[in-house]
């Protein structure tokens, strides 16, 4: 792997720098903000809270609701804020890799609704967003069975690479977005675009077990020092 | 948002048990397509249709195509949109409408199959570089519910895109017109998918409506005619890494099962 | 009449072939396909069943909705899928053709949701619609006072003809849907577009009479037949 | 949807005896329209503008004249644009947001009494073949709705046409632009509708909100100055044949009594 | 003031021709049409009648909605009949303008529905729909504190002028839609658009003072002779 | 429409006894803004960016500069195209979908802050008269809503136009390209707003949520950096003629202290 470059520079297996913040909106029940090299992602959870309309919510279990939105000055060319086809199925996609994670029965009748609202877009967006979700929802106090990591791998110049930029994802030959419960070892998304042969989809799932590891050390860092700092300020008040 | 189904406890429960006991409710393998049913042509007015059946589902795709301009950042490619319905004929819980998210996710799914399985040589649909180009429309209907939307509908619409011919192009005074000599599309590749649900620990090709909802977990998994992996959607759930090497080699078997029906009609197919 | 022909070589009152069939849906409560010359209808008929919102339900008798729809292929320029003022004139026609024929008061609170759906356009597709959908609430049990059969007649070259394919219609001096109840001579549905003089009024429905009764025969044909295939599998299976 | 209004069952029953008497709840004959009032010219900035009454019914239609492209497959013709609203201000079963299925039939009713009827000359609204046309809006609105809405827009449509006025068009460079010298738009026919009910066995003319609501059946008749049949929209029930005869020949003699009306304020009209 | 003269010769401090009329619809609750200049407006109002949906009501008071339109004939060029933003504005300061003047604690659960159709759009449309609207409120018989009289003022030509043509709104480097209860001495809408100078902002209020104040006359008088005549209307048929 | 926020009847009532001793629940002063920060560059993709917290309210904006027609209307001016946003982020209230009419009076307002204030010299922004102007899209995201929306909306605008730079045109055959070479945006003005509430008889700046919702009127002033007036819109509410004159006085001097911390990211600004 050594002589091959990327254009910016990273190794194949090379995550772009990682930022993590949660707690960053007051209003929300949680809230967490990415950054993913050029990729920015604001998420903000309430819940759960009372459905309306009523007769959406489950007798028997809490539903989820999620809206994946790119703002208009998030893309290189201004994107307009109607809901695209790509925002519809990417907010189904986000919610179904969170949903089967959280303990919805513990609040039947509810709804638990994620926002994911990317401010730059630079590659990954989804799964910065989902990783970003899944802090939230910690940070919102939702019971959870794990935090998910995501990450996505891909075939770039016939070469399997992981976190690829948006340049990248243009040009590449596969992208494949993965978000797994990686201690548990559970595949909570995954999509391919593009074509793989069978062991090439062997090594990109490999890759991003590896970088959604990596991630999931880093929520956890996320979320631990965020809670003492909250004890130092209850502590310091005391 | 469409109401949902309600599926009897029972039948649920019934599905699991026989599911761990690693049977179906009809009978079927655990990797084996319901009923195959392919005709091409049924829609003469159109430029390609196709209708299937894949048991009680059906679907039914026609193809469009008109001139007009390409994508500003894709100057030296045709067009291709392809547009799902899940019509209120084909299931209770179906409304009127513009399309909700499942339509818009298989929508998206049926694109990314066709687009980066190399389906079409796009290029080749190309007649004055950045200003006119083929358009090619892809309209699938779901007319019957009962199961699997997603491989029936990229069924028709392989099958419909097979079935189409295009109207030549006749370049004159810098503007094209279609005259009526007609042509097949450029087809390169062959992408077929399978879908597969987990109940419990079981994984399942092709779910009837009452599987589907039993299951704990759903992926669809495309490949072309070379068995490459041209598509992958994981739709609900979780699975475990093991589950998700067994759903890549079950599918891939499905489809090659599958793809016999298509070149049955279509003996190029394959 | 005997010099005059039609592009398609039909006589001023000659129908195009039709082709009849019901139970093509599994899924739906009734359902049937009409082929009348290149026109290609299909429709399913939902219900008596529950209306959501409920507030639009009425405490004496069933509500009955109807969608026409082209599909975006059925026609010769591609059709945008998003419903047109057409569409939505036709829905309600369709609807109230329909709906004075069936018992709405044994079915209080209730909807029945009538989906036509025009696979391929070759003229007369309301009326196609309308045959269709009668046959599909037959199919769907519901209680009926009859069937109503419907067919288009117009004004074309100066002659009164039956049944317009779609060339005839775009070229046609007046087209008039008409839809019966034949045996018990009841119009439920007649539309006029173009300039017909009184007595041609006359001379185009009585026309459209004598093809809605031949449908009318086509239809009853049609369920007889189905429901001795169905007698015969339940015999067999007995 | 809006919702419906409701008349009381008393009244309604009232109705339906009188009718089997062969009289009205408020006198009129069977065939009679309503007092019918006519202004012409009430909004002065519009190239053309009427504001009707039929009894308490009113209706305002306003006509906007501008250069557009023609339909592609019509590029001999003017554009004709007929848009019809049910102003909330008219009723209270009536909701603000996009024209309901009960708008868009008047628009398509009042389209086709003015299109098929052949009341202007479209054809020679054309500056340049295929590429500049002259574009009539028909902006037709109800705002007081007590019954017959549609004989009301239909009225105020044709009266609004019949003030209108358009201005040259200069063709310089190959591109049209219009100038202050006016001229009336080219009338060659004046269809106007009847709209008729059925309540029992009785048929009446330009029936009043609480007759519409009784009624079983409801059709609208239109005529040309010629008595020729124009339009014809079956809009609620079921007619025997003889009625529909029956409905043709009252319609006829009301619309050439409405006629009269219209040509005390457009002398040309009949 | 005397040398400055305005495009319709008007001085600085002189209203247009202004013609009030209540009880113009037949099955509004309250209706009335008002003229100014060019300015044609005609009002309904419903209510107060239940809410739909009932959701939407408040326990303790009525809630007012507001829909202010403009018809496609009514300006230069034809408007499209779909809502601008503009008209969702107006909407929202005309209600906001009226609401606080009526006793909504009256009618808990209810809702005041006021309707504003321009019907010829020539400058100060939502100063003239808002004076139109509380005629319509007082038609209705609806509880209100008093009256509210409107009127635009703006900067034009570098003067202080009032009730702007559209030709003057669209030449002028100010315009200030003004909406007052005249004797409660209360503003109940101000707007600007454009550059004042603090001094000129309070020339301008006083012009709009002083003009509000004569259009409330306006008002009473129209309200006082249409009872009158309901009066004698009463007392002829005793 | 959203639902609306719930405060508890006892903070209003102590927000209102306040009030009347001139003290505030968070025991600021009357005319006193909360804590402002600002931040510019925060999406380095865009043209221009600015996150703006009043308090705990957060408002980002975000400059994108296209290429584009003028308003046929206004062949000599470029375009300024105002979006605002309230994000289902910001609030339990708020909710996904098109701008309700809350945020279409923001962004309205935001629009003629900017253009009756004449911020940015719209002339300079020409590059063909009546063919090619610049676009400012001015996109304005509310993503936490504690109170007073307007001004932090208006604040996050202005400093992202601060921030903006646009590429230069270079027009070649007709028609204009952008190369990389950036300057700043013609900056002519900088408008600021205060929005002042009326509790009883006491009136107060930059509201917090709980009071905005305790407050009997609400008013929005904006003022250039020569203290012109350049906006006013009223809300909610009535208000004496001399609270009127006070709401003025005061919101002056509250534009001016936000002034100086805009000033200390913007030396220019004031």
């Amino acid at each position: 792997m050594s002589e091959f470059t990327r254009r910016d520079g990273r190794k194949p297996d090379e995550l772009r720098p990682i930022k993590m913040k949660v707690g960053v909106l007051d209003k929300a029940d949680g809230s967490a903000y990415v950054e993913q090299g050029g990729t920015k992602v604001l998420v903000a959870v309430y819940g759960p809270r009372e459905v309306h309309p009523r007769h959406l919510g489950l007798p028997e279990s809490a539903i989820v609701r999620c809206r994946y939105h790119m703002a208009p000055f998030s893309t290189k060319e201004r994107k307009s804020p109607t809901p695209t086809r790509r925002e519809i199925e990417l907010s189904k996609v986000i919610k179904e890799a969170l949903a089967s994670t959280i303990m919805l029965d513990l609040y039947p009748r509810t709804t638990i609704d994620i926002f994911v609202e990317v401010l730059q877009a630079d590659g990954g967006t989804r799964c910065a967003g989902i990783t970003a979700a899944s802090l939230a929802l910690a940070h919102a106090g939702i019971p959870m069975i794990d935090l998910v990591s995501a990450c996505a791998v891909g075939k770039w110049n016939g070469r399997i690479i992981v976190d690829l930029t948006g340049e990248e994802d243009e040009e590449c030959e596969a992208d494949m977005p993965v978000a797994l419960m990686p201690s548990l070892e559970r595949v909570t998304l995954i999509q391919l675009n593009g074509r793989l042969t069978p062991d090439e989809f062997l090594e990109a799932f490999n890759l991003a077990v590896k970088a959604c590891k990596y991630i999931g050390e880093l929520q956890k860092a996320t979320l631990r020092s965020y809670y003492e700092k909250i004890k130092e300020e209850v502590l310091y008040e005391q | 948002m469409s109401s949902r189904l309600v599926i009897p406890e029972l039948t649920k429960r019934r599905i699991r048990e026989l599911a761990s006991q690693r049977r179906r409710i009809d009978k079927r393998g655990l990797a084996e397509f319901r009923t195959v049913f392919i005709e091409r042509g049924i829609i003469p007015q159109a430029d390609g249709s196709a209708l299937v059946h894949i048991g009680n589902t059906k679907a039914i795709a026609g193809i469009k195509i008109d001139l007009g301009q390409p994508y500003p950042d894709m100057p030296n490619a045709g067009v291709l949109a392809v547009n799902v319905e899940l019509m209120p004929l084909a299931s209770p819980t179906f409304e009127p409408g513009p399309p909700d998210e499942r339509a818009v996710e298989v929508a998206r799914i049926v694109d990314r199959a066709i687009r980066e399985g190399r389906m079409i040589d796009l290029e080749e649909l190309v007649i004055t570089p950045g200003r006119e180009v083929y358009v090619i429309f892809v309209d699938t209907y779901l007319v019957d519910h009962d199961g699997n939307m997603i491989d029936a509908c990229v069924l028709a619409s392989v099958a419909a895109l097979l079935d189409a011919t295009m109207r030549k192009a006749i370049v004159s005074e810098g503007r094209a017109r279609l005259i009526d000599e007609r042509s097949p599309l450029p087809i390169r590749h062959y992408p077929l998918t399978a879908t597969i649900c987990r109940i419990g620990e079981t994984l399942i090709v092709d779910p009837i409506l009452e599987e589907e909802e039993t299951a704990e977990a759903r992926i669809t998994i495309g490949f072309d005619e070379e068995d490459r992996i041209c598509m992958i959607q994981h739709s609900i759930g979780m699975l475990r890494y093991s589950e998700l090497y067994q759903a890549i080699n079950i599918s891939r078997e499905a489809v090659s099962r599958l793809r016999k029906e298509l070149c049955k009609v279509f003996p190029n197919a394959g």
